[in-house]
């Protein structure tokens, strides 16, 4: 595990740091995408690895995702940790067959045999503007897939910290970048994160919980904060990992408050924000003073770039949910 | 033919690229392509200097690429059908697609920015080769339906060649001897790999030997000869000789997009060396080589362009009119109870 | 619309039957996917259809579900109803990019100016002894996918009904195929379903509300008839169609009894399920006397054939569910 | 090799499939082949006997395609992997592993039945073609690694070749140059789909063309002939000379499963032209032609068979011990918290 001086670094620097280091410190550990090598990426988190660790260590692939992914669980059934970088959230469904079928169960297929240490690099989410196919959220495709691990930091240390626990462990993740927050910059000690399975309390609040992950991080915190207006004290949890999901830290949160809301940019409709307030509301339900509610994207593909601030979660919504929590009573 | 009259083996693509513009040739078509050439340049120069004012979310240029873009719009036959992916604005527009229209999907205010069916255009594509099947189906129900004036011509790059939708459209495509020319702009590039990195065949026409189509290579940097393969392939589709795959050695000249770097992943001299081989240029010295070149023709095509660059400066100068509401609109044919609820309740936010 | 004098059938010639009445009545309806023509598919619903129509209409194509689905885009495009089967649910994964990026977005990209009419036919579910990929339950893709109507039938009527409209629907339909209901019998007058959107309520009942759908129904209508002895009247309602979902008669079932169990194949974890829980508490929360349960597959990849029994929601598991809806109350 | 030095292009596959059974060949290994084809032989049958039993869920039968099967098994080196589909069991069990591990997919107690490493046999394949991107990045891996006695060999249906991961594992295959033999074995049919409606290639070894590595066509009956291709091929790959794509024309005599119903789609007389070219038989009488099939080399042969019936009969015969408990073990390392409660609501029920 290794520790850096606090310094001021972006999202993607911080992933890089993590590339760099678990390659560094497991000659196992190989990268591969296309435009991962001379270009470093199209958010340039591989910047400098071919250089570093030479181009097959970081590998340029033919444009094929689902020959590239299919080619890692090949390598990883040999010993390798192969980490796939995928340009786009949208780019993943060409290799979604080897995801599911494959990838997902390796070592339930054979009884344990095979492990698959295999880290599968998304970004994803809207907010940068991007055109058609270029802002998707497809996790819960994902959540919805038994045997993957599904992964999503929404802070620098996070992106670090989760990356290199994701390349560590012996079982495959899905490891979700959220596009927007790439330039985000914090000065913090870049560390490995012990365990999948910690939801972090970002914020403590005595009025309602808000329920997010990644991109929602910072439009949840922002909305706790235009909340104090409205006299609400709104605690947020980021949930970091949603497979394994963490009912403690949540559970422990909700029934404080008894009011949650849980808030993601992808669609609502069997969205992730359903199985969290199913499983909210069969765990907390005799503390519950209202229904948990969802502030999501609309039930429509991702809107082109004009039209994506309206689709988003905003802080506009998240407080009208909280609005919605019953306070009469 | 069965597998096994294997006899029968199909001939492998020629190795040097079909070329016209350094023979002794036809001229006729020249002068209009040479419009269509100097018009295209323009609205890539144009566009990118769009992407610069923020008119436009991003600009994937096919600078470089004209004289397949013009060649393959002007190839087509009215009836015949357009697949371009999300390089190929300028074959849109060529084809009749007003710029704006085409423009749509990089300024951003919807997907698509035209109604395929007006100009027998799909929309363009950007995942990439995912197009491909669309053309071999679209293709196969215009012969089920009897309408042999009608071909397909669907576009695409190198880098896509990789991608399983190639191989599985181009199959399709050749079991049901479908009326589609698959044309691959071999530009070199897909984004910073270099096609070296992305196949080991002798050539992208050597793929076409797999699927039992004639495979053909073209420079694609001489419009004529562009011109001349697609339409040999266009009327071989219409009369029922089934698809051909066309290779089209040409350059990109600009970034990838104008986000991309690309002097991190290619050299001046590289980018110089085809600059030498420009497609407009390449034109322009043949028609005078032949005395076509005159003050008439430079003027007509200048003047085109500067038409078509004021009409897109006008028509995206603007910000479009824009109603989230639509965002509802058109998922299904009825939005769904569901989705009227969440209309009403961006309205009811909102109002 | 066509009707039949009621004789018994099996669900699998009842949706033969809508493909041949549907092919009749339109000569823009084609059939298309491997072994479809001569064969008559793998569990024979195209059976015939090549021989009345020719090879054109019912046609046999490469074996490439990307490649199926593909084309039927571009035959919609240009103005036919293809109608595509998927061998096994599994075996649409291959197809998921078309799905998700292309048949799902046709008409939405195109301003509503390209619609997609187009049936994607998917056997699912498990319980039939198959093995390794032939027993999936995959409608939580489907279901968080915008642009899709998604829809499956439980009796050999709906099975006809719901197959004719689908074909009629100017949009894309993923149209799911209980395998292990295939052989179910019924004598029913065979009619196109007028609407979709609609639920059934199968079963009355006053003290807790089943909701279910496809391979689900049966086993919990058995669960009904035992949880009599218990002193339970439970009512079931088939969902039929999960897009569009219907709020209202799922509701009023709902707000009745104050007690729900949703039930199905498909892994919990942010299976259908998990929305369906999640939506009926955020419209009838006051309403509940206890949280809406789940009885679902477990979390794991689809099991092998001998342990499926094991997995598949069954009447004593739906029965603990209930007697978990806080009975003491 | 870049695309532009275009002049080297790669040879056609020849339009004979390769065959040495009908020449005058070196036959030091042919008794060891014909036990393994008379022991394969008796494999299915024993295992379709065992579907009527009901000790099988299923079993798709390679009768008719054992030369295939146990060529590719005895081709491999030590240290070699091979790659099996669904209907490539009796490759898994030449190869070494037990009958009724291998079998353990189509019994049903569990996906796999052996563990992969063991044998160097990856598991049995089902969603055609995917387990071709695999055996590309194990191969890549062991070339990482610096294993240069290590060659993998992946085996599919013709059928399996439209598929898109076919094309993609090919292309990686061939851009990484990594030591990789595909052996297509043509038996014919993609379920009920003749390979004419599969492809309009002349062969399928045709394919290899469009990614730049040799095709070679095998007379897949011919068990000498395949195991002579396969070896060469692996030699070359072990050596750095890149992967091989090899088809191998052979047919399957069964339905595609004891479930199928073969006469909806082709004739008897077709089945019994093929059964005329019965790897088993052709075989059999070679040796006889060469002085060679000895009534000890008969007696080793058929007892070998027995002895695996038997032991299969003794190890299929009796219900597997069987754990639902092992349904959450082996999802993940550790099973989640979440799985850990569902495993324990399940235990409390069933306790
Ligand atoms: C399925 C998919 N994967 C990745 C991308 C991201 N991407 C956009 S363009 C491009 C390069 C394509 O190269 P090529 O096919 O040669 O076309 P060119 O850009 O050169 O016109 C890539 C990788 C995509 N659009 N679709
Ligand atoms: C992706 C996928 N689609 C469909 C199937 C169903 N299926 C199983 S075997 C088979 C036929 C395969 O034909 P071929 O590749 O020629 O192999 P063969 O059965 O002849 O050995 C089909 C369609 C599958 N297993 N995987
Ligand atoms: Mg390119
Ligand atoms: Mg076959």
């Amino acid at each position: 595990m290794s520790a850096r001086a606090p310094e001021p670094v972006t999202m993607a620097r911080a992933l890089n740091c993590a590339l760099r280091d678990a390659m560094a410190a497991d000659p196992a550990v190989h990268v591969l995408g296309a435009d991962v090598g001379t270009l470093g990426g199209l958010f340039r988190v591989t910047e400098g690895l071919a250089a570093e660790f030479g181009d097959q260590r970081c590998t340029d692939t033919p444009l094929a995702e689902a020959g590239v992914l299919g080619a890692a669980v090949g390598m990883a059934m040999y010993g390798l940790r192969p980490v796939v970088e995928i340009q786009f959230d949208a780019f993943a469904y060409p290799a979604f067959e080897q995801l599911v079928s494959h990838v997902a169960r390796m070592r339930n297929r054979t009884r344990g045999a095979v492990p698959l240490p295999l880290t599968v690099r998304v970004p994803y989410g809207g907010g940068i503007g991007g055109v058609e196919h270029h802002g998707d959220s497809s996790e819960a495709y994902y959540v919805a897939t038994p045997g993957l691990h599904v992964v999503t930091p929404a802070t620098v240390a996070d992106a670090y910290g989760l990356l290199r626990r994701a390349i560590a462990s012996d079982d495959p993740v899905v490891f979700l970048e959220p596009k927007r927050l790439y330039q985000a910059t914090e000065a913090t000690v870049l560390r490995e994160v012990p365990e999948f399975g910690r939801a972090a309390v970002r914020r403590e609040g005595a009025s309602a919980t808000l329920l997010t992950y990644g991109p929602g991080l910072p439009v949840c915190l922002a909305a706790a904060e235009a909340g104090r207006e409205a006299g609400w004290d709104l605690g947020v949890i980021d949930l970091r990992t949603l497979v394994p999901f963490d009912d403690e830290t949540v559970c422990a949160a909700v029934r404080r408050t008894g009011r949650a809301v849980v808030v993601h940019e992808a669609a609502g409709f069997a969205g992730p924000g359903a199985e969290i307030a199913a499983r909210v509301t069969e765990r907390c339900f005799p503390y519950l003073h209202a229904p948990v509610r969802r502030v999501t994207g609309f039930d429509i593909p991702y809107p082109p770039p004009m039209l994506e601030s309206h689709h988003l979660p905003g802080v506009g919504r998240i407080l009208d949910a909280v609005a919605g929590l019953q306070w009469e009573d | 033919m069965t597998v096994d009259q294997a006899a029968a083996l199909s001939p492998l693509p020629d190795a040097e690229p079909f070329g016209l513009l350094d023979g002794a040739p036809d001229t006729s078509l020249w002068p209009l392509l040479y419009r269509h050439l100097v018009r295209g340049r323009r609205f890539n120069e144009q566009a990118t200097a769009l992407t610069r004012q923020g008119r436009l979310a991003v600009y994937p240029s096919s600078a470089g690429q004209e004289a397949c873009q013009v060649a393959a719009a002007l190839a087509l036959g009215p009836r015949d059908w357009l697949f371009p992916s999300y390089r190929d604005t300028l074959a849109a527009v060529t084809r009749g697609v007003e710029p704006v229209a085409a423009l749509g999907l990089l300024r951003g205010d919807w997907h698509s920015g035209y109604d395929p069916r007006a100009h027998r255009v799909a929309p363009l594509c950007t995942p990439l080769a995912t197009h491909l099947p669309h053309a071999v189906g679209l293709a196969h129900a215009a012969r089920l339906r009897g309408d042999d004036d009608v071909a397909v011509l669907a576009l695409t790059g190198d880098g896509s060649t990789s991608e399983g939708d190639f191989h599985e459209a181009l199959n399709f495509a050749a079991v049901w001897h479908v009326p589609a020319v698959f044309l691959v702009q071999n530009n070199g590039f897909a984004v910073s790999v270099p096609v070296a990195r992305q196949t080991a065949a002798p050539t992208l026409a050597h793929k076409a030997v797999g699927y039992g189509m004639p495979g053909r290579r073209v420079d694609g940097n001489d419009a004529p000869a562009v011109h001349r393969v697609l339409t040999e392939a266009l009327d071989r589709a219409r009369a029922g000789g089934g698809p051909t795959l066309v290779e089209a050695v040409t350059y990109r000249l600009e970034p990838h997009t104008n986000t991309d770097d690309a002097t991190r992943y290619r050299s001046a001299q590289e980018v110089d060396a085809w600059r030498q081989r420009d497609p407009v240029t390449r034109l322009a010295s043949a028609l005078a080589r032949h005395g076509l070149l005159t003050d008439g023709l430079r003027r007509q095509a200048e003047e085109e362009a500067e038409r078509l660059a004021a009409g897109m400066r006008a028509a995206l100068g603007t910000d479009p009119p824009l109603d989230p509401g639509e965002l509802f609109a058109h998922v299904y044919a009825e939005p769904t109870p569901h989705l009227r609820q969440q209309a009403r309740a961006y309205r009811g936010r909102t109002a």
